[in-house]
């Protein structure tokens, strides 16, 4: 079964699409629940095929002859991430789109683009993973760019159209240099072997072969390309607008599985550069770049006033840590870093699911305009609360404990850095205070507002993250910890 | 508790209760004689006692439970305070009294409870005492300390027996510091009992007064109470004072000679030190109130620089 | 195979072309003059890919180049023109952050410095390869495509610049190392999607809202409802 | 024991839960239930921890791994022992008192989360002092702080509970910051999070970390120039919760103090003084703000300012002693420090939680507006009264008992035999006792303006006395608070110290004697006794505007300290005309001046603002800005990597 595997996950999609483009004007297809029950299907049919790798198959698995496609333990684990997050925002979509078009944002006419893209957008997500070939990495990264700028401009509002253009324009560019180094890697390899190879597997193998110098050139080019879609200062600039334009669904996907990609690039491009003579000049890099990501949110979170930006400027702290930590590159930090992206993603996955249901309410993203919030969305305002305590890195939420110990691997690492960066941990802890102690608190008269009732369909999947959330927060399955060695042995840390 | 204990403690605790109130007349007369008048009898502050203790008790309409139980609490608390300072002879050790700091806090109970008291009726007057006596009573606290810690460097101990002791059987010639400290003692002895250039316990409608103030709704019994607790707190302080400076005469053990010689030696001590006091008084003028700190400085300093020397020599 | 100091002069001859092209991009106003100079820009590429072939004889330049010629010379400068019809701009007057000429200055100090960082790499991997100047005219090529987008208001003008970029980096890989021809493949599709979504958006931001969606059926990229 | 410590920690996890899975109607027998459970877990631990506390045996041990490095490690020593049975004794005074407290104000909805919030605090209040290795400290320690923070934002609408949410949030986050700081420091040299003397710390990196730790544990603690969040958190909470978080959170700190500054690190004479001096500085400044203040809940929080100087100076004594090897005057320091850490706690809630029931009855938390309560709420003032006399130090009760002990440490300290040292250390021993004065100043004020005299508002003279669920609780503290006193050298000397403390149980003994005696005279006489009114010089009618306010009151101290309570004069002006001279509104005010909140808290967040103002506008740029960063950050990224690599 495992052969056919990368065929499993992405004909699904495939066949979605082509149903959608040849059904024409099929009234079936285009209604927004069945098109919506389909995706649901989807991402659990993934889901449950994800599980099923990884429970039973012997990883890794090579396909044609290694050279495009691979399975690999990091690969599965990065989808298992990809495929609960898609399985949740497709149970959300479900009644946040159905709201959507019954306010008028969304044309009924664009609800095939939604979850056409939607869905296609899933399948590149998977098969960037699959890739064991960095180029093809690369284009299905350059095509999630893609669909992710569809979703986000399905929305019927000029600053979403603004907001696509920024996230492309930076994105592409960035990419582009990405591309450039991808070539340099290529030119080297051939170095090496006759043929070029630009497999990951191959380079990590060859590593200790590779031309330190020109290797490094090559890292710092294909990290401008990954950095910029994971949301690393300073190409961080569409996320923001991005996130808090898009709509909350594509917001959580944008935030908890599209910005991983670039992060699981540059984590297998490390795993190749501690082998080269420039490792430890690579190491610097990284952590530079890492300290910059969380230094920019620290200082702009205070000022922010719309709730979407407000998380999205969290993430991008989110990657900087990650990045800090793969820079730092020790066997412990790796296991957290690894961890901390299952507990960034579904915290944020929380936080704009939250997001959402307020934005349904208040018709705003802004903090001013909640009010009452405890009495009109309950389940949605203990959302936010406990998904910002979330990913403040409090106790009873998994990223308190890898947050711990990427710091741990500061600590051993540089004492100074350790301080600066745990100040600006409480400059981001002190702006989110800050800014749900305002939120939260405003009361207005009770009957200017009526009550958005939240279709169930939106309030399970928060109620699902929460638990998942305490759940790994408390106990770490033996599994997990097993397949996470496993990585680790895998990518030579 | 042994025999020898509750003998010290029923004496001494008899003495300082009947003594108490001769000492007040006295002062009283000594600044009449220093002003040209006659002055009243030396046994009128019994009188006035027993006289209180007959009349009625009045209560005001504002007043609670405070008004009822301080002035018991006040004398309790001072006549327990009064076993801390031997007089009629220098008790065995451990006996739990003694000890310098719950000396003091004893009487800062005392005071607690009458400045309670003072606000209960919601009279102004009483108010106001209650207000100034614990302003005074917190920037003296300090030299208070002070002293004590001056007396404890000196002596190396901690227990006020211990301390009359260790004086009684060195000289005082040892210890030339200790009349630094005295000297200290005396202004806290003027402070803590209430008299000029402090405060001024023969007026009750000055508007400068402290301790008079507070008692001002108390009556009868209660008042007389409240009285005779004034006189001992004055009575042990002054014993204080004497005991440190001038320990000869009293006794170590417990023969009836011995009691009665050291009884004998500390009512002439006493004399002369009421004498003393009634005199200093009639010198000064009452000070400002907010100049009052400047007035408690000298005797922190005074109990400071004991210290310094204590240290350096 | 042709003459070594021939090969040469060719390439560098038609280096200074794409220079030429690169610089007239920078300024050039007019819309319709825009598609073509990067049509001629591609163009040249794909001489340089076939004289290539020529010199080296490797089989995928020469599908590089009639894949270039299908898709950047003809679809592409297509496409906008007929984008172009539908859209009420029709030339991009204004210039953020560099004029015309504080751009083409800049990039001549671009040049400069991409030179200089590829010294290092030359050192390493290069010693074999005589066209050390491909390389960094690709860089710099891209990176000027980059000041297109950020120096020029409208959408479509950026998306020359991105193509420009894109075209940079097509001459790097010509003079670095040749990518599979698959993976070519998906890049210039990859690289068509792009230039629509842009172009669509490009629709957006110059119409109202409510014609935005319309059009975007009207195009035809998905089936109206 | 383990089972007994399991089935507590269970049961207050189940209190956790139960208000939200039992659906129950009304919502009151819910809350009921779950207070019934919590009570009972608390005195499963309290029983648990007293028993290891007396018996000296480190007996419960408890481990439960995430993965092989971290570790749930509960262990109790006989430091971590006292400690729970502090929190555990508390706590169950405190939840006696929720019974009826929690049914007061706030919606159904609130009060249900507040009941579910209550054993969380608790519990890892509890579970931050079992925890063996800094993992699991850190861990609870954050549960504890958020817990409390939310349990705190109760009243969130008014702008006050918001500023103090703000504040207290943002000043948790700091004292984390720091001890993150030192545990990963320790982390570091060991490589172990178990909590153990570790010799392994260079000299530089141990100083470091104490500072850090002192830092972390002073921020909570509220140690003065940390404090600011103390007066405001307190004050908006819930009375429970005030309570909690004044009686028991406060001493978590402490504990994090001892066990690491002392236990995990050794320490030097230097941390001696910086503990001594930030004591004296905190007790004294705690009670001149207090004594200013008309709060009655801030005023008690400047209290526990207060008192938790007090303990950081038994602290300070205890290292400066120790390294000069006395032995008498370094346990007496240390044992008061404790056993003031536990009066505090016990004292202080009890005054949190009749100051409650004051409130609830009045609806106000201005002294200004009481007055006349004894007669009332005769026994919530008796219940003050005592927790009044036990902070102001009076003997017989138990803040004296602790207190006396650092005196008694401060006067021992001639055997030093270092006059730089002596000489400090008298300076302190008068800071000491001004302290301790005012301490009794500022409860005569606050007792005498709260229940006696008249009502000086409508809402105080309306007051009824609370229901019997709120005097249970203060009232067996307040008799832990007389027996802690009157047995305090039975007590010391019963868990095995040799001090030389005064034994209050005959002085007790002989003032209830002399009581007795005086009263028993009086009976005899049969004194005639007649109601009247208040002499006032012949006044018509006494009203409560004639009497003395609690401005009044501390007036005389006040402007005696004038330095120190600075004032700021303001004075605004509106005109009808455009020359001025036609007056519309004129508003002068004259407020005091907050220096550390106006000089130091708020410039710092003022600069952090304008910083953070700028980076974001620089966020608010088109596309062309956002690729010019991208393109400067590119070329400089080219430039680097050509030099560097």
């Amino acid at each position: 079964m495992i052969d056919l595997a990368i065929l499993a996950y992405c004909i699904p999609g495939i066949l979605f699409i082509l149903a959608l483009v040849s059904s024409g004007k099929n009234k079936f297809l285009g209604n927004d629940l069945v098109l919506n029950a389909i995706s649901i299907v989807h991402a659990f049919y993934l889901l449950g095929l994800t599980v099923i790798i990884l429970s039973t198959a012997e990883l890794p698995v090579y396909y044609l002859n290694g050279r495009y496609f691979a399975i690999d333990r990091l690969a599965i684990y990065e989808i298992l991430i990809a495929t609960t997050i898609f399985s949740l925002s497709a149970i959300y979509a479900r009644g946040y789109v159905r709201d959507l078009l019954k306010k008028g944002k969304i044309e009924s006419s664009n609800t095939r683009l939604f979850y056409g893209a939607f869905n296609l957008l899933f399948t590149v997500i998977v098969l960037s993973f699959l890739s064991n070939n960095i180029a093809l990495y690369w284009i299905f990264l350059e095509l999630t760019t893609l669909f992710s700028a569809l979703l986000i401009v399905i929305l019927k509002a000029k600053e979403n159209i603004i907001a696509s253009l920024k996230y492309i324009f930076i994105a592409s560019s960035a990419m582009l240099f990405s591309f450039i180094g991808i070539i340099i890697l290529f030119a080297l390899s051939r170095d090496i072997i006759s043929d070029g190879m630009l497999n990951w597997d191959t380079l990590l193998a060859v590593a200790p072969s590779l031309s330190g110098t020109a290797f490094g050139i090559a890292f710092i080019l294909l990290f401008i390309g990954f950095g910029a879609k994971s949301g690393l200062v300073p190409f961080h600039t569409w996320l923001p607008t991005a996130h808090s334009s898009a709509p909350s669904v594509v917001s959580a996907l944008l935030s908890g599985v599209l910005l991983n990609i670039g992060i699981y690039g540059i984590l297998r491009l490390n795993s190749i550069a501690i082998q080269t003579t420039v490792a430890d000049n690579l190491k610097v890099f990284l952590i530079i770049a890492g300290l910059i990501s969380i230094v920019i949110p620290a200082f702009c979170l205070a000022t922010r006033t719309n709730t979407k930006k407000f998380i999205a400027f969290s993430s991008i702290e989110h990657m900087g840590l990650l990045v800090l930590g793969i820079g730092l590159s020790s066997p412990l930090v790796i296991f957290w870093v690894l961890f901390h992206k299952f507990g960034h993603s579904l915290s944020k996955t929380l936080l704009f699911f939250s997001a959402g249901i307020f934005h349904q309410q208040y018709e705003s993203n802004k903090y001013f305009q909640i009010k009452n919030a405890f009495k009109m969305q309950p389940l949605a305002s203990w959302g936010l609360i406990l998904g910002s305590l979330s990913v403040l890195g409090m106790p009873l939420f998994p990223i308190f404990l890898s947050k711990l110990n990427i710091l741990t691997g500061l600590a051993d690492y540089s004492v100074t850095l350790l301080i600066v960066v745990l100040l600006l941990l409480f400059l981001i802890a002190s702006s989110f205070g800050y800014y749900m102690v305002r939120a939260f608190n405003q009361k207005e008269d009770e009957m200017q507002l009526k009550r958005y009732e939240t279709p169930a369909s939106m309030s399970w999947p928060i109620v699902l993250i929460i638990i998942i959330l305490l759940v790994l927060g408390l106990y770490i399955p033996s599994g997990l910890t097993e397949l996470f060695n496993g990585i680790i042995a895998d990518l030579g840390f | 508790m042994n025999w020898n204990m509750i003998l010290y403690t029923v004496l001494n605790t008899t003495f300082v209760f009947l003594f108490a109130p001769l000492i007040v007349s006295l002062i009283k007369k000594v600044k009449a004689m220093c002003q040209g008048r006659r002055g009243t009898p030396l046994l009128q502050t019994y009188f006035q006692l027993f006289k209180l203790f007959k009349k009625e008790i009045v209560y005001s309409d504002n007043s609670s439970f405070i008004m009822r139980i301080s002035p018991y609490l006040n004398i309790a608390f001072l006549l327990v305070a009064s076993i801390f300072i031997p007089i009629v002879f220098i008790p065995a050790q451990e006996s739990g009294f003694g000890n310098i700091i719950l000396f003091l806090y004893l009487m800062v109970c005392a005071r607690f409870f009458m400045a309670l008291s003072g606000l209960d009726a919601g009279s102004t007057f009483g108010n106001m005492g209650s207000s100034r006596e614990m302003t005074i009573a917190s920037i003296i606290e300090p030299t208070t300390l002070m002293a004590c810690a001056a007396l404890a460097f000196i002596l190396k101990t901690t227990d006020i027996p211990e301390m009359f002791g260790t004086v009684l059987s060195g000289s005082i010639l040892q210890y030339p510091t200790l009349f630094l400290v005295a000297s200290s003692l005396f202004i806290i002895l003027i402070v803590e009992t209430a008299r000029v250039p402090v405060d001024n316990p023969e007026t009750h409608l000055e508007l400068t007064m402290v301790h008079e103030a507070m008692i001002l709704e108390q009556s009868g019994p209660k008042l007389a109470l409240m009285e005779l607790s004034y006189g001992i707190k004055q009575l042990i302080l002054m014993a204080f004072l004497i005991n440190i400076l001038f320990p000869w005469g009293m006794a170590t053990d417990t023969t009836l000679s011995g009691i009665l010689i050291s009884v004998a030696s500390f009512i002439i001590k006493a004399l002369l030190l009421a004498v003393a006091m009634g005199v200093f008084e009639s010198f000064f003028a009452k000070i400002r109130f907010f100049r009052l700190p400047d007035f408690f400085m000298i005797a922190f300093f005074l109990s400071f620089v004991t210290i310094v020397f204590e240290l350096l020599s | 195979m042709i003459d070594a100091i021939l090969f040469n002069d060719i390439i560098h001859g038609l280096f200074v072309l794409i220079m030429g092209t690169a610089a007239l991009i920078i300024t050039q106003r007019s819309l319709t003059s825009l598609f073509n100079i990067y049509a001629a820009q591609s163009m040249i590429l794909a001489v340089m890919a076939i004289v290539m072939y020529i010199e080296y004889g490797t089989l995928n330049l020469l599908f590089i180049a009639l894949l270039t010629i299908i898709v950047k010379t003809v679809f592409i400068p297509l496409f906008l023109h007929n984008v172009l019809k539908r859209i009420p701009v029709k030339r991009d007057l204004q210039f953020s952050f560099l004029s015309p000429a504080s751009s083409i200055l800049i990039s001549a100090v671009l040049i400069f410095i991409v030179y200089f960082f590829f010294t290092g790499l030359a050192g390493d991997m290069l010693d074999d390869r005589p066209l050390l100047l491909g390389g960094v005219i690709g860089i710099s090529l891209a990176l000027m495509g980059m000041m297109i987008i950020f120096s020029r208001k409208k959408v479509i003008t950026k998306s020359i610049g991105y193509l420009t970029m894109e075209n940079g980096v097509l001459l790097f890989s010509l003079f670095m190392a040749e990518m599979p021809f698959i993976i070519e493949v998906l890049i210039v599709i990859d690289l068509l999607m792009i230039i629509v979504l842009a172009a669509v958006l490009a629709f957006g931001i110059d119409s109202s809202l409510e014609e935005f969606h319309k059009k975007l059926n009207r195009l035809g990229i998905w089936i109206e409802d | 024991m383990e089972t007994l410590f399991l089935s507590g920690c269970s049961l207050l996890l189940l209190a956790c839960v139960l208000p939200f899975i039992a659906r129950i109607t009304p919502g009151k027998t819910a809350r009921r239930i779950a207070l019934f459970v919590l009570l009972s877990g608390l005195a499963c631990i309290t029983t648990a921890s007293l028993i290891c506390f007396l018996s000296g045996a480190e007996c419960i041990r408890l481990l439960y791994s995430l993965t092989p490095e971290l570790v749930f490690d509960i262990h109790f020593d006989s430091l971590s022992s006292f400690f729970i049975s502090l929190i555990g004794f508390v706590s169950f005074c405190t939840a006696l008192y929720s019974f009826n407290y929690i049914e007061h104000g706030g919606t159904e909805k609130r009060r249900l989360v507040l009941t579910a919030l209550l054993p969380l605090f608790i519990l890892s209040m509890i579970m931050v002092v079992a925890a063996d290795n800094m993992f699991g400290f850190l861990f609870f320690w954050e549960i504890m702080s958020i817990s409390s923070f939310l349990l705190m934002m109760y009243d969130r609408e008014k702008a006050e509970t918001q500023k103090a949410g703000i504040f207290y949030f943002v000043m948790t986050q700091f004292g984390t910051l720091f001890l993150f700081i030192a545990f990963l420091l320790i982390y570091r040299y060991t490589n172990t999070f178990d909590i153990k003397a570790t010799d392994a710390l260079p000299q530089v990196v141990k100083s470091f970390a104490f500072i850090a730790i002192f830092i972390g544990f002073g921020t909570k603690a509220g140690i003065i120039p940390f404090h600011k969040w103390l007066p405001y958190a307190h004050s908006v909470a819930p009375s429970n919760v005030s309570a909690l978080m004044s009686g028991v959170m406060l001493k978590v700190a402490i504990y994090g103090l001892c066990r690491f500054a002392f236990d995990v690190l050794q320490p030097e004479l230097w941390w001696g003084f910086v503990l001594l001096a930030f004591g004296t500085v905190s007790a004294l400044l705690g009670v001149i703000y207090a004594l200013k203040e008309h709060d009655l809940k801030k005023l008690l929080a400047y209290h526990s300012i207060e008192n938790i100087g007090i303990i950081v100076v038994g602290l300070g004594l205890y290292v400066i002693f120790n390294y000069y090897g006395l032995e008498i005057p370094a346990n007496l320091s240390l044992v008061g420090a404790l056993f003031h850490t536990l009066n505090h706690a016990v004292f202080k809630s009890l005054l949190f939680m009749t100051a409650g029931s004051v409130v609830q009855a009045t609806g106000t938390r201005n002294i200004e507006k009481m007055g006349g309560l004894v007669k009332k709420m005769p026994v919530t003032a008796v219940l003050f009264l005592i927790g009044s006399c036990a902070i102001s130090a009076l003997p017989p009760l138990n803040g004296f008992a602790s207190e006396i002990m650092i005196f008694q440490a401060y006067l021992e300290s001639f055997e030093l035999n270092n006059p730089v040292v002596e000489i400090v250390m008298v300076i302190g021993l008068a800071a000491f006792a001004l302290m301790s004065a005012l301490a009794a100043a500022c409860f005569v004020k606050a007792f005498g303006v709260v229940f006696l005299a008249k009502p000086r508002s409508r809402e105080a003279g309306k007051a009824r006395e609370v229901s019997f669920g709120m005097l249970a609780g203060p009232a067996i503290l307040a008799l832990t608070c007389i027996v802690l006193g009157v047995f305090s050298f039975q007590i010391i000397s019963g868990i095995g110290f040799d001090l030389p403390v005064p034994n209050m149980l005959p002085v007790s003994i002989l003032l209830l004697l002399i009581i007795l005696i005086f009263a028993g005279l009086l009976k005899l006489f049969h004194a005639p006794v007649r109601i009247s009114e208040t002499w006032g010089c012949g006044i018509a009618k006494q009203t409560p505007a004639m009497e003395y306010t609690a401005t009044g009151f501390s007036e005389p101290i006040v402007t005696i300290f004038r330095l120190i309570f600075r004032t700021k004069k303001s004075n605004e002006k509106e005109y009808f005309d455009s020359a001025e001279s036609i007056t519309k509104r004129t508003e002068a005010k004259i407020t005091t001046f907050k220096f550390f909140e106006e000089r130091i808290y708020m410039p710092l967040a003022h600069l952090f603002m304008k910083i953070a103002a700028f980076i974001s506008q620089k966020h608010n740029k088109d596309l062309e800005t956002f690729m010019v960063y991208a393109f400067v950050t590119i070329v400089l990224l080219l430039v680097t990597a050509g030099f560097w690599l």
